[in-house]
Order: C-alpha cells, then structure tokens, then sequence
C-alpha cells in the first residue's frame, strides 16, 4: 500500500519541479512518473499475485466501511494500465510537446490526472471516489484545452466538461440512492437489492454517468472532438486509460451485487453491440486520424460492455463459465485495449507532429521515412483488429468461447447476437485499419506535409516499443496473465458460487502460444527467403503500364472506405458533397464526403441549440419593467395566500 | 459584550465618514473586517449560553451566519484598498461608510433575539446598501438601485406585515412581549395557525425579496450586474445570508408549531423555481456578471431546498451558506478583475482573459467549477448531500429536478465562462493598464483555499455549532448521523 | 367617528386612487388617506397613549405633508401632469381593485380575530389598502405615481399595526416608524436622481438592464 | 486434448499434404475448365513448374513498397499452414485441436488476408488500392456467414473445436440433414468468394478494373509471387477441407478415409471447374447480394437447429 501511496504522490507532484526549473523540467518530470509507474506496478503486481489488498482507512474509522482507498485486484488490475501508459505518455510529450509555451503547466496537470486516475481505482468511499472522479475529469479537460486558441478546441473541450458532468450529476444521484444501503455504500449489496426500484434506479444512474465517461454510445458525443483535439499522448491518457474508469464504475458495481436481473447483462449486451459495431461503423467514414481512433475506442468499449454483459448474464444464470469467461475477456480487454489504443495514439501523435497534419487524405508514403513509427502503428492496428498473435486476439478469443459457451445454455439463442457484433465488428475493424495504416504510411505522399518529414526523435520511439513489447507479451504468453485475471474475476463472482472456474482449465493458453510462436518463426523465415536480394530490381510501380503514376492518383481512404460506408449509409448518413459532371469535357471537379457523429450533429446539437432558442423565448419574462417585477411579487404572494387558504 | 460586535463597525463608519484621506480610509475597511472576525471568534466560544431574555445574543444559528459574513466581509475588504486604488475618479468615502455601515447591520441582524430587530436590520441594510449599487454613478447603476430600492422596499413592508402577523399570532395564543426567538419555539404550539401561517407567507415573500429567491430575484441581475464587483460579493454573500437568516428564523417558528409541512413544500417549491429561473437566464447569458447573479438566484434556491427537503439536507443548506459565499466572492472578485482589464463584461469582447489576466481567469473558471460541485471544495459536499437527502427521504421528484436543473445550469454557465477564460482576446479590445497583482489576487486565493478546506475538514468546534444551528432551525434535538458526517 | 366609519372612507379612498389619471389628484388621495389613517386611532380609542398619539402625528406629518411636498416639488420639475397610457386601464383597475377587496375579505375571513376586538373590518381594509398599493405601483408607468402606490401600501401595513399597537407598541411603532423614513428616503432621494439623470420619471426609461 | 504428436503418422502425412498437395487443386480446376472448353490445357502440374520458376527468378520489387509488400505473400501462407494445422483431413483428427480453435482458425484468415490489403495498398497503385478495398468490404460479409455456420455446428455439437464439429456430422446422420445442407450452401459461397473463383471474382481475366484479389498482387513477381500463388493454393485445400469434412462419410479403415478425402477435394475441384465453365463472373454490385445469400443460409441452419 505505501508503495501504491508513493506511486500517486510521485505521479501528482511529477510536474512541480519543472515550475522552478529553467530547463529539463520535462525530463524530470517524466522520470518521476516512470519512478511512480515502477512503484505503483510493482504494488499491483504484488496484490495481482495473490498478495494481501492494501487499505488506507482512517485511524479513528467512524465511517464504518473498512477504508478509504483499497488496492484489491479490480483496482490493481486497472492500476496496470493507468501507470504504463501515464509514464510512456510522460515521456512521449518530451519530444512530442516539448518546452512550448504552456509546456509546464500542461505537465503539471498531466501529472495530476495520472494522480487521480490511480487514486480513483482504488477509491473505496462514495466521496473519495467522487474526488478522483472529478479530479480526473477537470485534469483531463485542462489537458484537453492545452490548445485552446483553436476555436474546435475550446468546442471540444466545453462538449467533454458538459457531458462528463452530465455524468458526475447521474453518480450524485446513483450514490444517493446508494447511500441509503448504509454508509459502507462501496460495498457487497443485500440480495434482492438489485431487483427492488432502488437497485433499478442506480443501474440505470451508474449506466448513464459511467456510460458518459466511457463513450457508450449513444453517450459517446464527447469522446471524438475531445481525442482528436487533445495533445497526442493525452488522448492516449484518455482513451487508454480514462474511459476505462467507466468500466471500472461498472465493474464495482457488478462486484457488489450479488444476484442481478437478467436484463442488466442484457442491456448491456445491446448496449456493447450497438457501441461496437456503430463505432467501428463511424470508424470507417472518418478522415481525421485521431478521430478515427477515437471511434474505435468507442467500438472497444462496445467490445468490453459485450463481455461484461456476458459475465453479468452468467451471474444471472447461475453458470460460472460463462461469467468466468465474459468477465476475463472484458477485464483482459481493458486492459489490451489500453495498451494498443495507447500505442496508437502515440503513434499517431508521432505523424501529427511530425507532417502537421492529421487528416488521412494528406499523407500517405511515411513508412520510407518513419519506419519506426509506422511499425508501431501497423503493431497497434494488428493488435484492436484482434489478428493472431497479439494481445487484442486474446481477450475476444475469450468473448468468443463465451459466447459460444452461451449458445448451448438456452433454447434462445440470445449469444448469437454477440457472436455476429463480435464478427462483423471484426471486419469492419480490419478494414478501417487497413484504410488508416494504408493511407498514412504506405503508399506515396500525398502532400508535401507528408513528404518533407523524419522519424520522431527517440523518447517519442521508446514508449511505443514497450506498449509493442507489453502487447506482444499478452499476446504470445496469454498463460502469464491468467492467474493474474482469474484473481480479478473472482472479486466480481458471486459469492454463492463457490469459486469461479481458473481460466487455464476453460482455454488452451499454452497451445495458443505455441501456435503463435509458430506462426512467427515460420513467417520469419519466410520473410528471410523473401527480402530483397542483389539480381532483384527496384522500379516504379506498375500500375498497369500507366507511364506517369502520380501520387495523387492513389486510392484515398475516402474511396477505400467508400463500399462499406455506401452499404452502411443507411446508419451512417454520410454527408456528400458532389459536383455534378457536366458536358463532354468537363473541368475540375470534387469529391467529398463526411459522416457527421449522429448523436452531436444530428441530435444533441440541434436539440440544444433549439432549447436555447425556446429558452431565449422565455426571457421576455424579465424585460426590465419594474412594475413586471412588482407584479411577479404581487403575484407570488397571492398564489402563496390562496394556497394557504384552500 | 455582543454589541461590541454592532457599534465597531458603525464606529469605524463613523471614523470613515469623518477621515478625509482616501488611503486611510481604504485602510480602515480591513483593519475594522480582521478586528470584527477576531471578536467575533472570542465571542462565539459562548454561543452555548445567550440568556433567553436577551435582545441581542449570538446564538449558534446567528453565530454560523455572522462568521460567514464576517469572513466573507474580511475577504473583500483585504480586496477593497487595491481596488479602490484603482479607481481613483471615483470618491469613496460614502462607499466606506455603506460597507462598514452594512457590516454593522449585519451583525445586528445575526444578534438579533426578535424579529422586530431582525426586521428593523434587514430593513437598514437595504437602505446601506444602495448607496453601493449607486457606486459607479451612471443611467444603467441608477436604474439599477432604483429597482432594488423599489422591490426592496416592497419585500421589507411585506416582511414587516408578515412579522405583525406572527406577533399578532402570538398575541392570539395569550403570548405578548417581548417576543424573543426563543419564547416563539417554546410557546410555539399556542400560536394561531392561520395567523402563523400568514405571516409566514409574508416574511416568505418579504425577505424572499431581499434574498432574491424567483420570481422575487428580479433587481438582482441590474444590481451585481452594475455594481463593482466587491459589491457583488457582499450582496450575493452578505445581504442574501442576511435575510436568508431572517426567514429561517421565522421558519424554525413555523417547525417548532409543527407547521413545517406546509412550509417546506412551499420552501421546495421556491427552490426549483428559483434554479428553473435561473436556468433559463443563463444559458446563452453573454454578460458575465449577469452570470453570477443569476447564479446566485440559483444558489439562494438550493438553500431554501436543502431547508424544504428538511432532515439532513437542512445541515447542508447552513452548509451551503458558507460555501456559496465563499465561492460567490471568488467569482464576482475575479469577475471584477477581468471587467477592469477589458473594460467590458460582454461576450463577443471580454474572451480569452486567461492571457491577459491569468491568475483571474484561472480563479473565476476554478471557481466557477467549484460552485458547479467539484470536489472537494466546499459547495460539493452541500450540493451532494442535498441531493442524496432529497433522493433517499422521499423526495425523489424534488432531487431528481434538482440534479436536471444543476446539469442544465453547468451547462448553459460552462458556455459562457469558457468563452471568457479561454481562447484569444480579441485584438480591437482596447487593453486597459490592469494588471492581475498579489493585492487584487490573494484575497481571492485565500477564499477558494477557505472553499477547500471547509471541504475536507470542518473544525470541531464549527461543527457543533452547525450542529446546533441545524437543530434550532428543524426543531430537532440532534442531528441525523449522515454518510458525509466525515469527509476525508 | 366610528371606526368603521372611517375603514369606509379609507376603502373608498383607495377605489378614488385606481380611478384617477391626474398625478396631482392622485397625491391629493394619498394625503387624504394619510390623514384618515392618523385619525383611526383616536377613534379606536388609543389617543391616551402619548406614544401612540406620537406616531400618529409623525405618520401625518410625513405622509400628509413631507412625502405630498416631495412628489410635488418633482412633479412641477418634470412637468407632467397626467398617468398616460397606463400599464392596465382605469376600468380594469376599478374592477382589479374590487376584486383584491373581495379578495381580502375572503381572506381575512380565515384569520380569526381575537374575540371582541374592534373594529372588524381593520383586517380586511388593511389587506385591500395593500392590494391597492400593489395594484398602483405595477399598473402605473410614472415613478410618482409609483410612490404613490407605496404610500398606499404602507398605508395597509399601518392599518394592520393598529391592531396590535396597543399590546405590542414597541414592535409596531419602530417597524412603522422605520417604514416612513424609508419611504422618504426612497422616494425623495431616489427620484430626485432620477429626475436629474433622465429628465423624466417614466420608468419606461429605467428598463434598460435586461436580458 | 488432443496435441501434438498423438498420432504421429497422421500428423505426418497432414503436414505433407498441407504442404504438397495445394498446387494441384488449382491445375485440376483449369483442366477441367479447359476440357469442358474443348481444350487440352495446360498440365496438371502447371502450377509446380511455375512456383518452381518463380522461385528461381529474380523479383521486381516497385520503388514505392516498404516491408509491409511482402508482409501479404508471407502472412498469406504463414497464416495459412498454421489454419491447416486446425482442420481434420478427412475422418482423421488435426493435428492441433483444442476448443475455440475455430476462432483462430477463423482470425489466422483474417490476418492473411489484412497483410495482403496492406501488401496492395504499399504499391501505390490505383487499381491495387481498389482490389483491397474490394476485398476489405467483401471479406466484411463473408465473415458472418463462416461464423453462423460454426455458430450453427457449435450448436449442434456442443464444440468449439474443428475436428469434434466437423468430424460429428457424419457420425450424426440424418437428424442434422437440413441445416447441414445449408451451412454446406453458405460455406460453398464463402469458399468461391474467399478463393476468388468465379462468379465473384475471375482470376484468369486480363482487365484489371474488374479484378478483386488478381488486381491486389499486380507488382508482385519472382518469390514473393511464388508465395502469393501457394498461398492461394493452400487456401483452396484448407478451406475446402472444411467442405469436404462435413459431408464426408466415415469409414473404419484410416488409409480409406484418407483415400476418400483426397478424392473428395478432386471432386470439389472439379465441381469448381464446372462452375466456372457454366457461369459467368456477377457485377461487381451483385457480389454483395451472393454473399448476403451466404450469410443467410449460415444463418437460417442455425435457426433450424433451434427448433
């Protein structure tokens, strides 16, 4: 526990020194959060192991729940995640934001936010909870409006401080009615709680606030604007990590209710599938490369809800193997997803920074001269498709056994819908992933911003090769991590269940390691036999005999997306604008198409905007006539009195 | 020994009016508020034991209030000197005077033991006050004290008429003077009901007026709008706690007759209507002082639900009280600022202030997430707990409004307050000399550092005394043991 | 005089004010009302408090002399002699006026008076003296007739003060007391600001803040 | 749990068909073509001299690529080898079985295939970016209808594992007829869509607009074009496995089963050279609706084994 405590003590005052340090104030500051993420892992690794949770309660105790902060494995498990990527990402904005103005102060409240999201996880009282919460939420907005001279910016960042309130309000609300379970709140419900309107009020709250922070959709309006104009490695921060915290609000949840309905993990079930495959469906249309990503992380938080929703239908049902499974695979999903969307975001930062630019459709060709940065992205994008042998393959591999395991449980083959979210986003995912790789890095510059470019120097390098590294392990030795997740499952059976079966007797881990050590060597010597030798020649590309191949003749992502986005434009309403083609020489033309985010631009929007305008109407009331106001008194006073009297 | 707390301000508003050097004069604003605050906490170590026959006495309700007050007044007048300076055109001897004088009224009012002193303060006040509002002496200031004078004057008579109800309430159960608080709650049950009852609704509407609760709250906006924004602070801080005293005093009346059905419903009522109100006006508001105002019509709001919803959330209201003023200072002292530096309190052309005036903007948008219920500063514990009260006392509906009504406000109050923090100042906007200095910042850091650590940590001696106000006020011996009974 | 007879005056005082458009005519009611309210305690009896006699002859002298001189001295200064274009018309007054009467009876009707206490209908009247206060200060547009409207106001609140003033003098004559110095002081001050300021006392000026 | 060397001989002769046997199926396909052309055709063979060739001769490679263009050949027949480690040939178990194989099975496919987009898209060319977005958006239909007939088997079986699933149906007879024929009738789209045969794709036609998988690997030549057309191979015989198994009757005798098997895959290379002589390719609009047919029949198996 003190190393846990030490952790988010270095984490939070990572930023000081810099304040009083002329230079290296960013050196100092990231290897303070690589000292509190060595710290603060090696706490989790222990409770991970089997060790003891650590508590910090207050000496007089007169709070009556067992303490304030508990590093019990829910919370060491997300602590993994919350540390690795708060240190790469430390590290990476040595290069990536360097000494800019507003550099000091951004490193400052990068480092509280690393400090409240590892406070959060442990949080084990309403209010300590609510404090890292909103810590979290006001530290990642300061982050967010790093550059708030852009007026997208402070869009982005006024849509993401209302929504995460919006949320904090619903978890004012959900730990009210909790309250009333007793002070001991953060902890195991009565049974038959969760079926009485209390326990239906609170699901649905902790629905809606952890649902905003998470990006469910259709509660996800926040999350793109926001990824896409936060600094690099913050929008890894956030989307690595922060969502996360609304799985993390769920999964306590989860671990207190002992018997839940049937139609909470269903709910959530159709909550992950329509996540999922929307997300990744909006994916598809999007040209912004960090939007893009963002969409994803909705798409994997679609991924985890699926297997939460599994897991909770299991606990439901009474059938521990599939909430052994659904549990492991969402848990395992959080935190391969915090990794290779971590990477991504990093890497993506890498091409930001380096071309200036993140829209798809300008660059192109930057593997010949980023070729690290492009590894890292093609290992990330490897990894959330969830292609053998990474990490990403791992978790849904288990989703998948679920799910399957579910088809034999009931004449309603309710899993099936999980099975074909869990295929199509598959799909879709690989497609959009082939367009984003493609268009970025292979190919020819589209653009001189692509052209005139180098790979990012090495502190931005070395923490996309651990998160490749961390990715890799998972993958190729899922067995390492099994007793690890299967201590973490346990906390969220149910406690009537004995004991949850052990992931090693419910898949083969070994065999899958095994096979995917041999799918490397095998590739790897193939690819020896391939590599270029000195008879070969290197000439343009073909192109089917056209003589001037130009780089602007390229397939854009636009196009490559194009069949998907067309056969899907039904939910995705994309907006094209087209020019018509007129006469037998037309001129010039142009192409464009957007897919606009269906919940803020179609829906919130304009439902705001005309809820302005309704409001605005209202304000004849007070017009400035004082007689009015005297009115208003006269008025009030009589209702009161006539009240009294009848 | 309590009147000590009443004459050394009017003392000093005296020596004020009478001192013809300006800096001397603005110097004696903090020296008299740090002497009223070191009394007062010598005083209040007795708040345990005002003979019940007193007329004036500092009980735990008073005392809770008057503390506030005091500290709030402390904060703005460590601000004042600096500000004052900055405004050199400007005479201020009447300024110093009202500002004194109002501190005086103030303390009357909290040691009043009857509501005909109460009144008479109340109505004093007023009549101080406006000299402030009239400060910056033009059209849109003068229509502005023009209204608050107007609907202030109408709000005390009705008060006035309310308080005549009660006394003749009391006169009706065989009760006659001296009609001490205390004798009201102890002879509560022979009063006549309906006569109560009335007089109830009267002294509601009356210092409902001063308080600015809707529809009541119409001066408001034209006042902290016009007025500087020291002023500002003591009215949505100091005059509002005032009357809010006022009326709770009656109200525990009301409790002790066990009346306070009716008047909680009509206290929840109030509330919703008042954030409803104010949710209306804040959304798309482009004057940010206007903001404040209307936030502080939001806030008066919570204080009277947290008082409808009784039980807990009572607690929290007094809480709350402490917290808003609090906050409100910060918000309407940096406001201030930012309207110095751009000379503008309008949208389109105050943006951007987090450049030129950092430190301001850094505390106005801390502050203004604060006030929203960030944890932990102080009006997140209240904001949390009276809503957890209202959902888990039965009044679901009530909470359920009250949290909808604080989402829309952040919402339509987040639009505005990050357009003034962030992004570029506009380059037509002249740029005006001031400068954010250690003068005009650190009474604000102190108060948003108050805000804080009244969030993690309530001194025990402050506690009970809370205590005890929460029981006066709901009639209840003891109060309800409470999840946020420890804060971390 | 009886009581009563005096309440009767006083009510009909009120229906005069609503009815009038003259500014003048409408201060004329205001001293008129004034001085009926100061004779009510000699004719329920109270003249052998000296105190009581006191605070009626303060209440005179300010209502029927300081207050009247005040408006008339503005009154020469803006040169406007006539409530034009009135908020809500003198018709609709009369009836508003009726009606916060009829409205006051009904409620005085729920607060019972201590038995035996005369003279009855003080409650009522004071309550419809309110109501017509009220009344004149939304529906009229000119800051005068405005203080006019407080007056009258007042005016209820004294009426009702009667009631008690006997057994709880203190409380009654200094919130009276304090009520007139305020109204000088709002209304004298204030309006002569505002005369200065806007070279008119049409509050239709005094509507520039709003949202 | 069956593993690695349970029955050694077995796993011996799987790995040298998987590795032997795939350049033939595509030589059969032709000369079946040709015949019912009225041509001879080229040999049998063909395809063995070729890689042969190939592999000898030196490659182009176009100055645009990166590593990442022979990530596709290389990932197609790595991926590849591995998938036929977790088919049974025929009534003999996998080498490799154990349960959610199929997921992998499923996923090593999606990875061949994600590493030959990338290995298109890092020419540059226009016509191979549009072959791999063909292919991105076809692949996105054929997926669903593989999965619905292993969600439909899995069912049916109670197994998540290819040789236990495959290997039941003909042990389980007459029960399983209906969904059975049409997990075979969506797996028989999927297999002509995923290996690029007419009526989806053509990959004899010399009009590169036309072209999905052709089109994709245009600049590749010398080895890597060997592994590009292996690896094609291989996947006519995993893939047609897996068509073969779930009709296959079982005999008692191992070397008859095999027998069976190898005549099998004969079969359906022919009744592949007989659909391609009979039919011609479809729009490239209409390909969405065949695979749609596809997924359908996937699906409607599974709904008539809830019932």
């Amino acid at each position: 526990m003190s190393l846990y405590l030490l952790a988010v003590l270095l984490a939070a005052v990572s930023g000081l020194p810099g304040l009083f340090l002329r230079r290296r104030g960013g050196g100092v500051a990231a290897g303070l959060m690589g000292l509190a993420a060595v710290l603060g892992i090696a706490a989790a690794l222990r409770v991970l192991a089997g060790g003891a949770a650590g508590r910090l309660g207050l000496p007089a105790a007169p709070l009556g729940s067992p303490g304030l902060l508990v590093l019990d494995p829910i919370a060491a498990w997300f602590l993994l995640p919350v540390l690795l990527l708060s240190a790469c990402g430390a590290m990476f904005g040595l290069g990536y934001w360097g000494e800019r103005p507003g550099a000091r102060l951004l490193r400052l409240v990068y480092g509280a936010l690393a400090a409240f999201l590892a406070l959060l996880v442990a949080a084990a009282h309403p209010l300590v909870f609510l404090l890292g919460w909103e810590g979290m939420a006001i530290a990642a907005f300061l982050l967010v409006m790093a550059e708030d001279r852009k007026a997208e910016t402070r869009r982005a960042g006024w849509i993401y401080l209302v929504a995460t309130h919006t949320g904090t309000l619903c978890l004012f609300a959900a730990f009210g009615v909790l309250s009333a379970q007793g002070a001991g709140a953060f902890a195991a419900l009565p049974r038959g709680f969760a079926a009485s309107g209390s326990g239906t009020a609170v699901f649905v709250l902790c629905l809606l606030a952890f649902g905003f922070k998470a990006g469910v959709m259709p509660l996800h309006v926040w999350l793109p604007p926001a990824h896409a104009a936060a600094p690099s490695h913050v929008s890894a921060l956030m989307s690595g990590v922060l969502i996360k915290m609304g799985i993390l609000g769920l999964v306590r949840l989860l671990s207190w209710i002992p018997d839940p309905p049937l139609w909470w993990g269903a709910l959530l079930l159709g909550l992950g599938a329509l996540s999922g495959v929307l997300g990744v469906a909006f994916a598809l249309g999007q040209h912004d490369l960090k939007r893009l990503l963002a969409y994803h992380s909705i798409e994997n938080i679609g991924i985890i809800l699926l297997g939460l929703g599994l897991g909770t239908m299991g606990k439901s049902l009474g059938h521990p193997i599939l909430q052994a499974l659904g549990f492991a695979g969402a848990l395992l999903h959080v935190l391969n997803h915090s990794l290779f969307k971590g990477l991504l975001f990093l890497s993506a930062g890498s091409v930001a920074h380096a071309t200036g630019t993140r829209d798809l459709d300008r660059l192109g060709g930057l593997g010949h001269r980023m070729p690290w940065t492009s590894a890292a992205f093609l290992a990330g994008a490897w990894a959330i498709c969830g292609l053998p042998p990474l990490n990403g393959f791992v978790s849904e591999w288990f989703l998948y056994l679920g799910s399957f395991r579910a088809l034999a449980l009931s004449r309603w083959p309710w899993s099936v819908g999980v099975l074909a979210a869990l295929a199509l986003i598959g799909a879709l995912a690989l497609a959009c992933f082939a367009k984003a790789f493609g268009a970025v890095f292979l190919g020819m510059a589209r653009t001189r911003a692509a052209e005139d470019i180098h790979e990012s120097p090495r502190s931005m390098l070395v923490p996309m090769g651990v998160l490749v590294l961390a990715c890799a392990l998972i993958g190729l030795a899922p067995a390492l991590v099994a007793p690890a997740l299967d201590r973490v499952v346990a906390a969220l059976g149910s406690p009537a269940v004995a004991g949850l079966p052990a992931l090693s007797g419910l898949a083969s881990l070994p065999l899958l390691s095994a096979l995917a050590l041999g799918l490397l060597g095998l590739a790897l010597l193939l690819g020896l036999w391939l590599r270029p030798r000195r008879r070969d020649a290197a000439l343009p590309t073909w192109d089917c005999g056209y003589a001037v191949p130009s780089a602007r003749m390229q397939y854009t992502a636009s196009s490559f997306a194009d069949g998907p986005v067309t056969g899907l434009r039904w939910a995705l309403l994309p907006r094209i604008h087209e020019a018509r083609v007129r006469g037998l020489f037309p001129g010039a033309t142009r192409y464009e198409s957007h897919v606009p985010d269906p919940v803020l631009d179609r829906a919130a929007d304009p439902a705001l905007r005309l809820s302005a305008r309704g409001l605005s109407l209202l304000r004849f009331v007070q017009g400035g006539h004082l007689p009015v106001y005297l009115l208003y008194v006269l008025l009030t006073l009589l209702t009161l009195l006539v009240w009294m009297v009848v | 020994m309590a009147w000590i707390l009443i004459a050394l301000p009017l003392a000093a508003a005296a020596t004020a009016f009478l001192v013809s050097s300006p800096p001397v004069r603005a110097r004696l604003l903090p020296a008299t508020g740090i002497l009223h605050l070191l009394l007062l906490l010598v005083i209040l170590r007795g708040w345990r034991t005002v003979p019940s026959g007193a007329w004036l006495g500092l009980d735990a309700l008073g005392g809770w209030v008057l503390l506030v007050i005091s500290v709030l007044f402390c904060i703005c007048a460590f601000y004042a000197p600096s500000y004052l300076a900055l405004r050199p055109e400007r005479d201020h001897r009447i300024f110093s005077v009202s500002l004194l004088g109002f501190l005086g009224l103030a303390s009357l009012l909290a040691e009043a033991r009857h509501p005909g002193v109460a009144w008479v303060a109340m109505e004093t006040t007023t009549l101080v006050t406006a000299p402030l509002v009239y400060f910056n002496r033009n059209r849109r200031s003068l229509e502005a004290t023009w209204k608050y004078l107007v609907l202030g004057s109408v709000g005390i008579a009705l008060a006035l008429l309310g308080t005549l109800f009660i006394a003749y309430a009391a006169h009706m159960g065989g009760v006659e003077e001296p009609l001490q608080y205390n004798r009201l709650m102890q002879e509560a049950g022979r009063l006549s009901r309906p006569w109560l009852r009335a007089g109830f609704v009267l002294t509601l509407v009356g210092y409902g007026t001063k308080m600015g609760l809707a529809p009541l709250h119409t001066w408001k906006p034209d006042a902290y709008g016009e007025t500087p924004g020291i002023v500002g602070a003591l009215l949505a801080g100091g005059v509002t706690s005032c009357a809010f005293l006022a009326l709770i005093r009656i109200y525990a009346v009301m409790a002790a007759a066990g009346e306070d059905r009716f008047a909680r419903e009509i206290l929840v009522g109030f509330g919703l209507l008042s954030m409803a109100w104010a949710l209306v006006f804040m959304v798309g508001q482009v004057d940010f002082k206007r903001l404040l105002a209307y936030s502080s019509v939001e806030h008066m709001g919570i204080l009277v639900l947290g008082i409808g919803i009784g039980g807990a959330a009572t607690r929290f209201a007094l809480f709350h009280l402490a917290a808003n003023a609090l906050v409100k200072s910060v918000l309407f002292l940096s406001a201030g600022n930012i309207h110095r530096s751009y000379a503008s309190k309008q949208l389109p052309h105050v943006t951007g202030a987090i450049r030129r005036t950092p430190v301001s903007a850094g505390l106005f948008l801390l502050g203004f997430l604060a006030i929203t219920g960030l944890p932990p500063f102080a009006p997140f514990i209240s904001e949390f707990n009276i809503a957890a009260t209202a959902l888990t006392t039965g009044h679901v509906l009530a909470g359920a409004a009250f949290l909808l009504l604080l989402a829309g406000i952040f919402l339509g109050m987040s639009d505005t307050v990050l357009q003034v923090v962030f992004g570029t100042p506009s380059p037509q906007r002249v740029r005006t000399p001031y400068k954010d200095t250690a003068a005009t910042t650190a009474p604000l850091i102190v108060a948003l550092g108050l805000a804080l650590v009244l969030g993690l940590w309530l001194p025990g001696p402050l506690r009970a005394m809370l205590d005890s106000a929460t029981a006066t006020v709901d009639g209840t011996a003891a109060p309800t043991v409470h999840l946020a009974e420890v804060r971390p | 005089m009886s009581p009563d007879f005096l309440i009767a005056l006083i009510m009909l005082t009120n229906f005069t004010l609503v009815a009038t458009s003259r500014i003048n005519k409408a201060i004329q009611v205001a001293v008129v009302q004034g001085v009926l309210l100061g004779l009510m305690p000699i004719a329920m009896g109270l003249g052998r408090h000296p105190h009581i006699l006191f605070m009626v002859a303060a209440a005179i002298a300010v209502k029927g002399w300081f207050i009247p001189f005040l408006l008339r001295r503005a009154l020469r200064h803006v040169q406007i002699h006539r409530e034009v274009d009135p908020y809500i018309g003198y018709t609709a007054s009369l009836l508003l006026c009726a009606a916060g009467t009829g409205l006051s009876l009904v409620l005085a009707h729920s607060l019972p008076l201590k038995v035996g206490t005369t003279p009855t209908f003080l409650v009522p009247a004071a309550l419809a003296t309110l109501f017509t206060g009220f009344l004149v200060l939304v529906s009229r547009r000119k800051a005068l007739t405005q203080v006019v409207g407080y007056l009258v106001l007042e005016n209820g609140i004294y009426l009702f003060g009667l009631l008690l003033v006997e057994d709880m003098p203190v409380l009654v004559e200094t919130g009276i007391l304090l009520d007139l110095f305020v109204g000088v002081f709002v209304m004298g001050i204030v309006i002569n600001h505002i005369r200065t300021a806007f070279e008119s006392t049409d509050t239709r000026h005094l509507s520039e803040l709003k949202d | 749990m069956p593993g690695f060397l349970v029955f050694p001989s077995h796993v011996a002769l799987h790995l040298l068909v998987a590795l032997l046997l795939p350049p033939l199926i595509p030589g059969l396909i032709a000369k079946v073509k040709a015949r019912m052309a009225g041509r001879t055709g080229p040999p049998v063979l063909q395809l063995y001299y070729d890689l042969a060739r190939l592999a000898r001769k030196e490659a182009v490679f176009s100055r645009t690529t990166t590593w990442v263009f022979l990530a596709g050949p290389v990932g197609a027949v790595a991926a590849g080898l591995v998938a036929s480690l977790l088919v049974p040939f025929g009534h003999t178990p996998a080498p490799v079985a154990f349960e959610g194989d199929v997921i992998l099975f499923a996923y090593l496919f999606g990875l061949a295939r994600f590493l030959t987009i990338l290995s298109a898209l890092d020419t540059g060319s226009s016509f191979e970016g549009m072959g791999a977005a063909r292919e991105a958006a076809f692949s996105a239909l054929a997926e669903p209808a593989l999965f619905l007939g292993f969600a439909a088997l899995a069912k049916a079986t109670a197994s998540l594992s290819l040789t236990p699933m495959l290997l039941a149906q003909g042990a389980a007879g007459v029960r399983l007829t209906g969904p059975l024929i049409l997990v075979l009738a969506g797996w028989a789209i999927v297999y002509l869509a995923e290996n690029s045969r007419i009526p989806v794709d053509d990959p004899n036609t010399h009009l590169e607009l036309t072209m999905i998988h052709e089109v994709m690997v245009l600049d590749h030549s010398g080895r890597p074009f060997a592994l590009v057309l292996y690896g094609a191979s291989l996947k006519l015989v995993v893939l047609g496995a897996l068509l073969v198994d779930l009709v296959l009757p079982a005999t008692s005798r191992p070397w008859l089963d095999w027998l069976l098997f190898l005549g099998c895959l004969g079969l359906l290379s022919g009744a592949v050279g007989l659909v391609e002589s009979a039919t011609a390719r479809f729009r490239m609009t209409k390909v969405p609706q065949f695979l749609v047919a596809g997924v359908l029949a996937s699906g409607f198996a599974f709904l008539l084994l809830l019932v």
